[in-house]
């Protein structure tokens, strides 16, 4: 059987294309979740795409976070079930305070659009555990607010608590510096997604639900969206995931 | 009215005959409304006054079409209970006075003409052309258009999947910015604009209006821009992408649900517009209340109400039981939503207030305190608007194309001569119109919808369509300065050129939609350019079979002292039947053949290398033999079918060499080419006549496919071979030698020989160069705003 | 019930990484002008409150201007009453 | 030489669509905010100018202002003195 996943739905969310059909051919039966709805539709994960909700006006993801489902989705994670945020979607995290960190402006002061390398930094994670090896996965970015922001205190906690998930690199494999042009944005430790303290929130800037399909320049995300659905199904059958900690080892650190 | 002022007429842009054509339809002098709602509707942007006699002239049918010219976007069938939506439109004089938001609503305007027919938009692609790219003012207008298509379509969740960026002189004064949508619909989901079943009501959704873009189509499309007045100033219209998308959205919903009778954007004219055409179009009347239009400032005049372009508007016609499920759509959606009037038997547009109370009842009638404050048939606004027959001048030719045939002259010699081949290739490749066009594209989301399967850079953009083995083929192309020389040539060359970029990849070119960017039409000259353009396309679509479905008409594109050089604006769609078999432009491994199919004619004029070396000015550009590139395009449509073709590349700006290094650059390999120089290396190298392809296939296929062009009546020459690294090409058996050999008193011609490496470093970065956004501050402005 | 006229500027937090401060001031050797430094680019957003007094009306305004208008991980912000209190349609 | 703190306020031209200042307004509901209209979202820049007195670090910004800040087409502007005077790292 098919696990549920959820496709938050906010308005000017524009990647919800993209989510449904990348959870598609990751085996997993996508759901629609309207933004003003509070009901989660008995999903057992939640995708929020890529778009512009709310136009992205003010700053990206700010008045999307107020949205009813929001504060479902919020205690969706706080009870441990698994949430990924992609591009938009990740902005939404993080000005909701479920990730670490701030989405600043792309400091080329451009949206951009391209493939982007990455490489996974753990692969026991909910959102890794489907990949074959750390990468390099080619998968496009496309965004104009996506310089990943946090002080260096905070980037020093991310990486010593395993927290930092993807990272851009260039062709070299190494980590790419915030001026080259393998880091799109000029994120802060060539930093590409995170995850939250207890391990099942995690949000990126690149597009793996795109990269899907050879017939679409790649399917390197596609290990990422499996990772969900894998994940999603053993929560629905668990109610717990692996490879994450417990609320009470989280409060604890 | 003191005797000083312009009557107002005047003042609106009509002239004098239009004002007696006015009162003629009427049968009465107009009122101040009625005198703005004529003078939107009868600017030539949306009466095509000047060129509705020529547009005649189309072929615009075939077994496919659904949809055609007359209609907001041409619809073709495309099997498998599908059909796709597309169409061009200019927005060339806003993107001058504010680039930002002349772009942005640019794109917003024609992805409503084309979801108003029921179609998901699913690409665009914008064809922009400029003046010199050094200088400041090209600088500031280059960032704020792609700034402003970027922002619109990246906002909305369209990709922007192709287009053009061309700099030249002629545009330093008017930069074109032409953007092509294209939508896909579900059989039956077709919806178009025609206001039938009188008693149905009017419905306006989407953005409440405002004073903008008031007179904007009159004043910006009518007038020749660069004039003074600033009583002619219009206000700028800032387009909101968020409110688009939910208007997208919306609309869908409301034709899946079946839920309206009708719809049409607002763009240009607005309500006036709106109303008029969808009610002209099924041969009613509409009561517009104009209490119930929905503003967004307090004191708007009823001219202004009636005529503004506020963006992001759409009318619906809709069943009065259909209404309270209407509203329920667009308030999900978060949309203002508002009857405005009602369809009528009568045929008149009339527009009724009672002061701010709302002039209709319930059931759609008059209230007592209604007053008419126009009363205008609607026939009389659009389909019957005045239409002028212009006076047509052919000026003095500066040149002319060489007869077919004729000899081939080595015009080139002297640019050519003391120059490595080579050197001359670099320099193109990283010139302005040649180089890569990915500091552009790179700020489009080209990949959003998952259907990109050839995104911008390549050659035509390739949109997997979901569910089907097929894909969606697009491309713009536009010549000028052929068109400068001879504007027939330069259309036809313009639909010529498109539909190869289709036909490379195998895909069948399914219809033309246009962008006719012209000059002042009462010039005779500029009219005879038109004219003559409008001959061309027509021309070359009948030969190669492609019906024209649509388009748009932009003229006075002329700035004081200048016009634009000609510019035909072709916009095409092709339908691959099975997406595996695409072949795209990159070589694809070492040891391949190389093919040549097709010869070099002579003519270096209009080609980007005559841009570099300098105009002989006894030369003429190449000449077009549309019958011969039918034939080619049906060859390689059949041998990619046959699986001949391993890559496939057209000869267009910069000639072969640039075609082979483009191939080269892209595959990541090099190639080594024995090349029949004729008399003149530039033009075997450089020139850039058309029909001509080079195909890479696999060395055992190469008899097979020169076999093939020989069955099409096609000239043929395996060339060379792929592999190494770098870009050899060896020209043989020429009179005329390169430079550099004859200096050295050789007879026989150097080869032209570069590293790939150096070929993609020059490609690469040539486009940054010239616009200054290399430079650590590039785009600050723009950017910090 | 009055209506009062605020604005709220929201800046860059110091030591926050200001790229569109950084264009403006890489871009002035190109106008021409000189001596200007410091640059850092924000927002500001002016809105009418209706409220029974000018405090009520200002606790509106820190909340909207503290939750929505700022993320306070990256910028600061202050509320000033606006001059001209007339409201002008958005 | 001395020098001041301005800072330039950049906010749209009345009767010019602020899509932004929409999208503020019509998100209050979620926030259960009430009673604030005519929200108008701009840009506030402020910088430091070194000049020999006021007027002419004032000229100074004004041309900034006019020429690099503002788009006169759609925005108005506004120069004022700012507080904090103490230059900020940017
Ligand atoms: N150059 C052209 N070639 C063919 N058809 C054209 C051309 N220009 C305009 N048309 C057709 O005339 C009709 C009116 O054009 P336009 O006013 O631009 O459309 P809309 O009202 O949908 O914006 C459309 O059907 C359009 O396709
Ligand atoms: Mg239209």
């Amino acid at each position: 059987m098919s696990v549920r996943v959820g496709v938050v739905l906010f308005p000017g969310s524009n990647r919800d294309i993209d989510a449904i059909n990348g959870l598609t051919v990751a085996g997993a039966e996508p759901v629609i979740l309207w933004h003003e709805q509070a009901d989660l539709d008995g999903v057992s994960a939640i995708l929020l795409p890529g778009g512009f909700a709310y136009g992205d006006y003010l700053r990206a993801g700010v008045i999307a976070r107020f949205s009813p489902v929001m504060r479902s989705v919020a205690a969706f994670a706080g009870r441990g079930g698994p949430v990924l945020g992609i591009c938009n979607g990740f902005q939404v995290l993080a000005e909701a305070g479920l990730v670490p960190g701030a989405l600043l402006r792309n400091r080329g002061l451009r949206f951009v659009c391209r493939q982007v390398s990455l490489r996974a930094e753990h692969l026991d994670t909910p959102f890794t555990r489907e990949l074959a090896g750390a990468g390099p996965l080619r998968m496009p970015v496309a965004h104009g607010e996506g310089c990943y922001f946090a002080d260096d205190a905070t980037l020093d906690a991310l990486e010593a608590d395993g927290r930092v998930l993807w990272r851009y690199v260039g062709e070299d494999g190494e980590v790419a510096a915030p001026d080259e042009r393998a880091n799109p944005n000029g994120s802060l430790r060539g930093i590409a997604g995170v995850r939250n303290a207890a391990g099942n929130v995690a949000g990126l800037m690149p597009h793996p639900e795109t990269a899907v399909e050879s017939i679409l320049g790649s399917d390197d995300g596609l290990g990422i969206l499996r990772s969900l659905v894998v994940s999603a199904r053993e929560y629905a059958q668990t109610g717990e995931l692996s490879g994450v900690r417990a609320a009470a080892a989280v409060a604890a650190s | 009215m003191t005797v000083d002022a312009p009557p107002l007429h005047r003042a609106l842009g009509l002239a004098d005959v239009e004002l007696d054509a006015i009162r003629d339809r009427l049968g009465r002098d107009p009122n101040d409304l009625e005198l703005a709602m004529f003078s939107v509707m009868w600017s030539e942007h949306c009466s095509y006054k000047s060129s509705r006699p020529l547009l005649r002239t189309l072929p615009t049918t075939g077994d496919d079409v659904v949809a055609g010219v007359g209609e907001q976007a041409g619809v073709i069938a495309i099997g498998d209970g599908l059909a796709v939506a597309f169409k061009i439109e200019s927005h060339n004089h806003p993107s001058a006075v504010e680039p930002y938001q002349g772009a942005a609503t640019g794109v917003g305007g024609i992805l409503r003409d084309v979801f108003a027919m029921g179609a998901r938009p699913i690409a665009v692609l914008d064809a922009l052309r400029f003046g010199d790219p050094s200088d400041a003012r090209t600088r500031h207008l280059v960032d704020g258009v792609v700034r402003g298509v970027g922002g619109y379509g990246n906002c909305v969740g369209v990709p922007t999947v192709g287009g053009e960026l061309v700099f030249d002189p002629s545009y330093q004064g008017n930069p074109l910015v032409n953007v092509m949508a294209i939508g896909l619909l579900e059989d039956g989901k077709l919806t178009r604009a025609s206001a039938d079943g009188p008693g149905n009501l009017v419905v306006l959704y989407g953005s409440a209006t405002g004073r903008d873009g008031i007179g904007g189509a009159s004043v910006l499309a009518s007038a020749t821009f660069g004039t003074q007045d600033p009583s002619k100033r219009p206000a700028v219209q800032v387009g909101d992408p968020f409110a688009e998308k939910l208007l997208i959205e919306a609309t869908l919903e409301l034709i899946a649900k079946g839920l309206v009778v009708s719809i049409q954007d607002l763009g240009a004219a607005g309500v006036t517009c709106a109303v008029s055409e969808t009610a002209d179009r099924a041969g009613t009347g509409v009561l517009v209340d104009l209490d119930a239009i929905p503003r967004r400032e307090p004191g708007l005049e009823p001219f202004e109400v009636m005529i503004s372009e506020s963006q992001e508007r759409m009318v619906a016609i809709v069943e009065p039981g259909r209404w309270e499920a209407v509203r329920a759509v667009c308030q999900r959606w978060d949309l203002p939503v508002a009857v405005i009037g009602r369809v009528t038997e009568e045929p008149d547009i009339v527009v009724l207030t009672a002061d701010g109370a709302g002039a209709l009842d319930t059931d759609g009638r008059p209230v007592e305190a209604a007053r008419e404050l126009a009363r205008i048939p609607a026939r009389a606004l659009a389909s019957e608007a005045i239409v002028f027959e212009r006076e047509s001048r052919q000026p003095a030719r500066r040149r002319a194309a060489p007869a077919p045939g004729a000899p081939l002259e080595p015009v080139d010699a002297l640019p050519l001569r003391g120059q490595d081949p080579g050197a001359v290739l670099l320099a193109l490749l990283g010139s302005p119109n040649l180089s890569s066009r990915h500091p552009v594209y790179e700020q489009y989301d080209s990949n959003v919808q998952s259907n990109t399967v050839a995104a911008p850079g390549r050659g035509a953009a390739v949109l997997r369509i979901k569910g089907t083995t097929k894909a969606l083929v697009a491309a713009t192309d536009g010549n000028a300065p052929v068109g400068a020389i001879d504007p027939w040539l330069g259309a036809a060359w313009s639909v010529a050129e498109a539909a190869r970029n289709v036909s490379i990849t195998g895909a069948r070119p399914l219809g033309v939609t246009n962008c006719l960017n012209y000059g002042d039409p009462t010039r005779p000259e500029a009219f005879w350019q038109l004219a003559e353009g409008v001959r061309g396309l027509g021309d070359a679509c009948r030969a190669l079979g492609v019906p024209v479905t649509g388009g748009n008409v932009s003229l006075y594109n002329e700035a004081p002292g200048s016009a634009i050089d000609p510019t035909p604006e072709i916009g095409i769609v092709g339908l691959l039947a099975d997406v595996a078999t695409l072949v795209g432009p990159a070589f694809t491994g070492d040891d391949h053949a190389i093919v040549l199919v097709g010869e070099a004619a002579a003519g270096l004029a209009g080609s980007e290398y005559e841009r570099l070396a300098g105009a002989a000015p006894e030369d003429g550009p190449p000449a077009l033999d549309l019958e011969r590139e039918r034939r080619l395009q049906a060859f390689i449509r059949e041998a990619i079918a046959r699986g001949l073709v391993g890559s496939c590349q057209d000869v267009s700006g910069g000639g072969l060499a640039v075609a082979v290094a483009e191939m080269a650059i892209w595959g990541g390999t090099g190639a080594r080419l024995r090349l029949p120089v004729g008399d003149s290396p530039a033009v075997a190298l450089f020139g850039e006549s058309p029909s001509r392809l080079v195909v890479e296939t696999l060395p055992r296929h190469a008899p097979a496919l020169e076999l093939l062009a020989r069955h099409h009546g096609l000239p043929v020459e395996t060339v060379g071979t792929t592999g190494g690294a770098r870009l050899m090409i060896e020209l043989t058996g020429g009179r005329g030698a390169t430079g550099a050999a004859e200096e050295r008193g050789g007879s026989i011609a150097d080869a032209l020989d570069v590293p790939v490496a150096d070929l993609r470093h020059a490609w690469e970065h040539g486009l940054n160069r010239a616009l200054g956004w290399d430079a650590p501050w590039a785009g600050a402005a723009e950017g910090a705003r | 019930m009055s209506a009062y006229r605020f604005a709220v500027n929201v800046t860059p937090k110091p030591g926050i990484l200001d790229p569109q401060g950084r264009a403006v001031e890489r871009s002035l050797p190109h106008l021409g002008i000189e001596g200007v430094s410091a640059v850092r680019v924000g927002r500001r957003v002016e809105l009418t409150v209706d409220a029974d007094d000018e405090a009520a009306a200002r606790a509106v305004v820190e909340t909207l201007a503290s939750e929505l208008l700022s993320n306070p991980l990256i910028e600061a912000y202050r509320v000033e009453r606006a001059a001209d209190a007339a409201a002008v349609g958005s």
